[in-house]
């Protein structure tokens, strides 16, 4: 049952805690409480009837953080107090948890990409001018990231700027063997000239 | 008509047991109805001496207060007296029309049917026993199966709760953690729409079309740069005739041929043939 | 950077884990999860990409449950997984922090609730006439929105009336793992007349 605990005077520091229930009570505490605890949090909400001084308190909270030494959670420091965290070896494992849905591709990424993939291979200067607007790194950047495009060399005129072409992974994505299997355009200028 | 005093000794609402209402010394009047006091218990009637219109909200209906006055009173639930009840339970309804409690048509539909076991009680038993058996039956089953239901409830009341009896454990992510993405789908048909859009914009609108073959070299061009770029750290060339694939047939050395043209004409590669019929070497520019 | 994690067909299930590894993993997963997780959902939303058995996912939880026997914390099986929480002999120590948190509920609640529960499936008619009184609209949303009851279709009786009953977060919430782990209702007399 639920105690409203209005703690009258006398029940504030009166009791005695052993070193093993101080330690489930402090281990529990920082678990369920929503925000960093510090030595005089945990006192204050959790261990006010109890008669402990800031030093065991710290001391106990060592002997957590020796327990929980390479295990699936870890007791850290932050900036306002202790709190227990995913050790960042397991971030890449325990991600699949939380899915978020990257923004839909804007019509300058796929046009991009249709340059790419229709005129490889291509640099960003002559994409910019078919497109007629600067094309920005970071469209460059998805785009790459995404494993659709890749860099596949250079080309020889002043500033020998970077070639791109459309990857492996961009044909699988779109299920095609090959990149004549992309629909053919019906008028279509000829960009190369 | 509610006095301060007997306010005073109203049983909290959360503590919803009306057994709990503690018998109390006569000093006190045992009940206001019509807003005098009434000192005094009548004869053959059980009412909690706290405040009546508080202890009456706190029935959950007719069975719950039948319940009631035949727990508090140990009456033998199965052997049901009901003129005693029926007179104690009108003395209720009537206290809870008097203070204008808000009374629920189940209470009124109830003191009939107690009403109709008592006439029917009346009559002689032979005749009652041979037509349907006892009167009471079928209210003491029902009475029966609401204090199972009742105590179910308060057995569920005490079960661990979360938040109340146990806390659930969480901890925070590592700074590092970054959640999956899911990738933004694309349609092809989204491509080719993206790729019209260009082509509108251009404004220029000379008939070319992209052929099949033109796709396909491409494409070799394509593959013939990802290939001299792989091969340039550990030999900074490749063999023309390394570049085809028997295997393609006619088709690809064709295609790949064209491709090797089309990448010399815009500056992409450049060949090198060392001796007259020697290997042509194929590499890319030279910065 | 955002890395962006493209689970394709080839990357499930194709990595081996060492039991070490597996367990961290597992505890963490449970530690961070919003809810009690069972082995199947351990198997698709955590271990997707390793090639584990059931039976080696139950034999680490078994591991993780003799750990933190007497601990601060403890695993525990409830109807929809598994969770840690805190154990009851510390709820005293640890409730008055968050008394405010568990909400009472009234008796014709309880008692609607109990109904469903031992009775159901069941309609809101079979309740009532339990009962002796009306059920109100408002306590049948207050369990809905608790997710402690659901429709599971409709009597066929005049009417076609809904039938309710209770969810695995009803058994969650009072750390039930089964409805048979309810208490037993009193035995009823005959009446024998």
């Amino acid at each position: 049952m639920v105690k409203s605990v209005e703690l009258n005077p006398e029940k504030i520091r009166h009791k005695d805690i052993d070193d093993a229930k101080l330690q489930r009570l402090v281990e529990a505490a920082l678990f369920i409480a929503d925000k960093p605890l510090s030595v005089q949090l945990l006192k204050r909400d959790f261990l006010i009837e109890y008669r402990v001084s800031n030093l065991r308190i710290r001391d106990i909270i060592n002997a957590i953080q020796a327990d929980y030494k390479g295990r699936g959670v870890e007791l850290n420091k932050v900036a306002s107090g202790y709190r227990f965290q995913t050790p960042a070896d397991l971030s890449e494992d325990l991600a699949h948890l939380y899915k978020e849905k990257a923004p839909k591709y804007s019509r300058a990424i796929l046009e991009t990409l249709a340059l790419i993939a229709y005129k490889q291979p291509i640099t960003r200067g002559e994409i910019e001018d078919i497109r007629g607007v600067a094309v920005s790194s970071q469209i460059i950047k998805t785009l790459t990231e995404r494993n659709w495009i890749k860099t596949v060399g250079h080309k020889e005129v002043p500033g020998r700027p970077v070639l791109y072409a459309s990857t492996q992974e961009f044909l699988d994505y779109f299920s095609l063997t090959s990149l004549d299997q992309l629909p053919a355009l019906m008028p279509m200028e000829d960009f190369n000239h | 008509m509610s006095d301060p005093s007997a306010k005073a000794a109203i049983v909290t609402p959360q503590d919803s047991n009306p057994t709990k209402g503690v018998m109390l010394q006569q000093v006190l009047p045992f009940a206001l109805l019509r807003g005098e006091a009434i000192a005094e218990k009548p004869q053959d009637l059980f009412i909690p001496p706290d405040a009546l219109e508080i202890i009456l909200e706190m029935f959950e209906g007719p069975l719950d207060l039948l319940l009631y006055l035949i727990r508090k009173q140990k009456f033998d639930i199965l052997d049901l007296p009901i003129a005693p009840i029926t007179t104690q339970y009108m003395t209720y309804v009537d206290l809870m029309k008097d203070i204008k409690l808000e009374l629920a048509a189940e209470y009124l539909v109830m003191a009939s049917i107690l009403a109709e076991i008592k006439s029917r009680l009346l009559l002689p038993k032979q005749a009652v026993e041979e037509e349907e058996g006892d009167p009471r039956a079928e209210l003491v089953r029902k009475l029966q199966e609401y204090e199972v239901i009742k105590n179910a409830a308060e057995n569920i009341d005490q079960l661990p709760r979360i938040d109340r009896d146990s806390f659930i454990a969480s901890v925070e992510l590592a700074e590092n953690f970054v959640p999956e993405i899911v990738n933004t789908q694309v349609d092809l048909a989204e491509l080719v729409t993206a790729l019209q859009g260009v082509i509108k914009r251009t404004q220029a609108y000379e008939h070319h079309h992209i052929q099949k073959e033109s796709l396909s070299t491409r494409e070799r061009m394509a593959k013939i740069l990802a290939t001299l770029k792989d091969a340039d750290k550990a030999q900074p060339y490749y063999n023309f005739s390394d570049l085809f694939t028997i295997k393609e047939g006619k088709q690809g050395v064709v295609v790949t041929f064209l491709a090797v043209l089309e990448l010399i004409k815009e500056s992409l590669i450049t060949c090198i043939q060392t001796q007259v019929y020697g290997e042509i070497r194929v590499s890319l520019p030279k910065s």
